[in-house]
């Protein structure tokens, strides 16, 4: 078993430098790599470009970078939630390109799977197609999108062992296992670390073959954006 | 008298039928899973990654890894499945999901939709909604007729960055119940106690009316 | 929820019709739809363009209705271990057209995922690209390859509910997930139907929607090709 | 004396280094995994969807649902992991798979490699090869130097359909452990006994002859 555990984030980091390419995953807050996040904004890279679906809150998550301005260029399919981001991106402080949600995961899924370019009919007729070749196929029109090329890729995983194997839980899926393999270095925080063999092989949702290096987490705080809830009193419960 | 959010939201549950995958956008469109008829079969799909919605958690019971696209969090139904973005949207691409209801600022006659842009005003970004529209074969819009200064958001070309091209087949707002055709709007129902005049009055774009237009029976 | 099941081959059937273009999934006889290849025999199609990675051996998998003529077309990666397949080739009886294995799979995952075509690098320079579209993208090849439209998609999985969502085992799954969705109609079939609600939503390889029918396969086979394996004797065991 | 095919395979697997994932084809590629040494970490992948490939089953203990691209029923180790076959082939064509060791009926001096077709003879398919030889960057051929009659079958150019163009970087077979080069096939190694002259009278391609050629250490 080819083995990728490093010690911590400080580790995981090495090689990180200003002005890199990083993929992170998350949507919203859920599944951010929070640990990463945390060691980028500690080490102070600056001038990074950002391929990410959000960027954070004020003061979490991708925010925490923008805030310390670490970030030159942000791409995402949507940044509401953010003032921030909103204000540095009005007066032309943060470049940011904004593209559709489904372009965005499909654009990391063709540099992990070796695809130069896709065709996809989002954004056809919009802006985000001005400049860009287009295509008919079967009456349709498609815009030709690139690969993703990108240094790092942090993604966080639910758990993980030694083999860089990973499993994601519930919708803190969403953009990580689709950037692993997507960078030249993809590295994996994991909420569990678990012994070698206990992951059922048939239940893995990323091998770690698209995994260089994986650590365990750690003080996790999981925020939620939009705590949604029901009263049980109001259903007869409890 | 027009509708308001949670009526519109009503109206736009019985184009809900049995069998459909149904992907509701932010707002409006996530009240309609509150009135759908409870004797058919609808699955709710999220394009962050869950198929088999459920309501609200109990408080307390709330979970940081189980959201919906509007960043709420959620429960799931038996049956329900999560999956990474990439197969979210090869669902949504690949027309596997049968209903897109969405918001817009402006929807054009010929059915473009603008809703993610007010240059530079506000740019929060399209999120999945550019793929949702260039591929969903049934699109339902909600929204309200004219915007907070009382201009009509139905026009004959959309002022706004587009969202997509001659997409939209079916609007429903406070006033109306329409859907786009060649040659314009075409007004299918009006809402309880609103004339034709105030529709008239309320639609930039080419109104098409042929005969008498029944209410909306919600 | 939607409900998928039907209750058993025949049913799976209806609206196959001859000269029907047909996904069928498996690798060898590693989960290939058992029970629908019985049933397009015993209903005795013909004309049928068949998409699958192989074609099985002469009296099992597909070989049952090349034996019976049954098949005009087979579009797929390696025909070896059929004796009568290759009569038949070499006679002009059948069309073949040979693709690259993991062409084939994206092929399908194009048509699952509606993207019209790809690019891929396997197969420049060779046969294969004659006639077709290439193109270089940073230095380098590719071969633009169409999605395939087939009328009916034929999967056979492990487990599987009532809302037609998917658990596959072992390398029992290879072409299956990305034959899902890819066809019109998409026919599952498997060998445990498990009561809704009792597959981890977090585990699940097929999300019901892409599966429009769903029927508790019988008397599966499951026939080994290459039976490889050690003498326990040899190493001190048993 | 030249090489059999598990010394072909011998020589093979001191090409495979600490922490490579490694792709084996059919035939003399499979044996490799018997010679890999033990102090090393090393994954095989199986294009049909297996990461993580063990030893052949103890009798009575095989699986129809587990088994190599050879169709060969196997086993798995610890960490290892199924996939779909689009899985597969993104490790492969993403080039996350380092080794790919694979069989040939011809390669040429540039690099091409042919090994799936004889035209009227014997068409089984290219299986997963034409997708490995597109992406790997590092392919090393295990194959016999010549054909049953005797032929060549490192040639100026090949004679049967291609499989890859230019992408063979090193060639192990009975004879001698050769590399591709802008000018043709560099000859590393000589298999033990095999003088120079053999391998010049069994190479039809341009054949690079630097120096003292040492003897294969296996």
């Amino acid at each position: 078993m080819i083995q990728k555990k490093v010690s911590d984030a400080r580790e995981a980091l090495q090689g990180v430098s200003n002005g890199m390419t990083l993929m992170l995953g998350g949507f919203g807050l859920s599944g951010i790599p929070e640990n990463a996040i945390s060691e980028l904004m500690h080490q102070g890279f600056n001038n990074l470009t950002c391929i990410s679906n959000n960027a954070g809150v004020d003061d979490f998550g991708l925010g925490l970078l923008l805030q310390k301005k670490q970030i030159k260029k942000m791409v995402s399919s949507y940044v509401g939630e953010n003032d921030e981001f909103e204000r540095q991106m009005l007066s032309g402080e943060l470049d940011v390109e904004l593209i559709p949600q489904g372009t965005l995961a499909e654009r990391c899924r063709a540099a992990q799977a070796g695809f130069p370019a896709i065709y996809t009919p989002a954004g056809y007729g919009t802006e985000v197609a001005e400049g860009k070749e287009t295509r008919e196929f079967n009456g349709k029109m498609y815009v030709l999108e690139h690969a993703f090329r990108a240094d790092f890729s942090f993604v966080k995983a639910w758990k993980g062992d030694v083999a860089g194997n990973l499993i994601f839980k519930g919708t803190a899926r969403n953009f990580n296992p689709n950037m692993c393999g997507a960078a030249k270095i993809t590295v994996a925080e994991v909420e569990e670390f678990v012994p070698a063999g206990s992951l059922d092989p048939n239940q893995i949702h990323i091998p770690g073959i698209f995994v260089q290096r994986i650590f365990q987490g750690v003080n996790y705080e999981k925020r939620i954006e939009q705590r949604t809830v029901r009263q049980k009193a109001q259903y007869g419960i409890g | 008298m027009a509708l308001d959010k949670q009526g519109i939201a009503k109206r736009i549950a019985k184009e809900v039928k049995d069998g459909y995958y149904v992907n509701l956008g932010i707002g409006i469109p996530t009240l309609v899973a509150n009135y759908v008829r409870e004797d058919i079969d609808v699955e709710f799909q999220s394009e962050n990654g869950v198929l088999g919605m459920g309501p609200f958690p109990f408080e307390g019971e709330e979970d940081a890894d189980i959201i919906n696209a509007g960043k709420q969090t959620i429960t799931t139904l038996p049956g329900a499945s999560f999956f990474d973005s990439a197969l979210s949207f090869s669902m949504i691409r690949g027309q596997h999901v049968q209903l897109t209801i969405l918001g817009a600022m402006e929807v054009s006659e010929n059915g473009d939709i603008a809703n993610w842009k007010i240059p530079g005003k506000m740019v929060k970004g399209m999120g999945g909604a550019m793929d949702l529209v260039a591929s969903a074969d049934n699109i339902i819009v909600a929204m309200m007729h004219t915007n907070r200064a009382g201009a009509s958001k139905l026009l004959k070309q959309c002022s706004l960055p587009l969202t997509g091209v001659a997409c939209v087949k079916k609007i429903v707002t406070n006033l109306a119940v329409l859907e786009v055709t060649s040659k314009g709007f075409n007004l299918l129902e009006r809402a309880p106690g609103v004339n034709v005049e105030e529709i008239k009055a309320a639609t930039e774009g080419n109104l098409i009316i042929t005969g008498e237009i029944p209410e909306m029976n919600i």
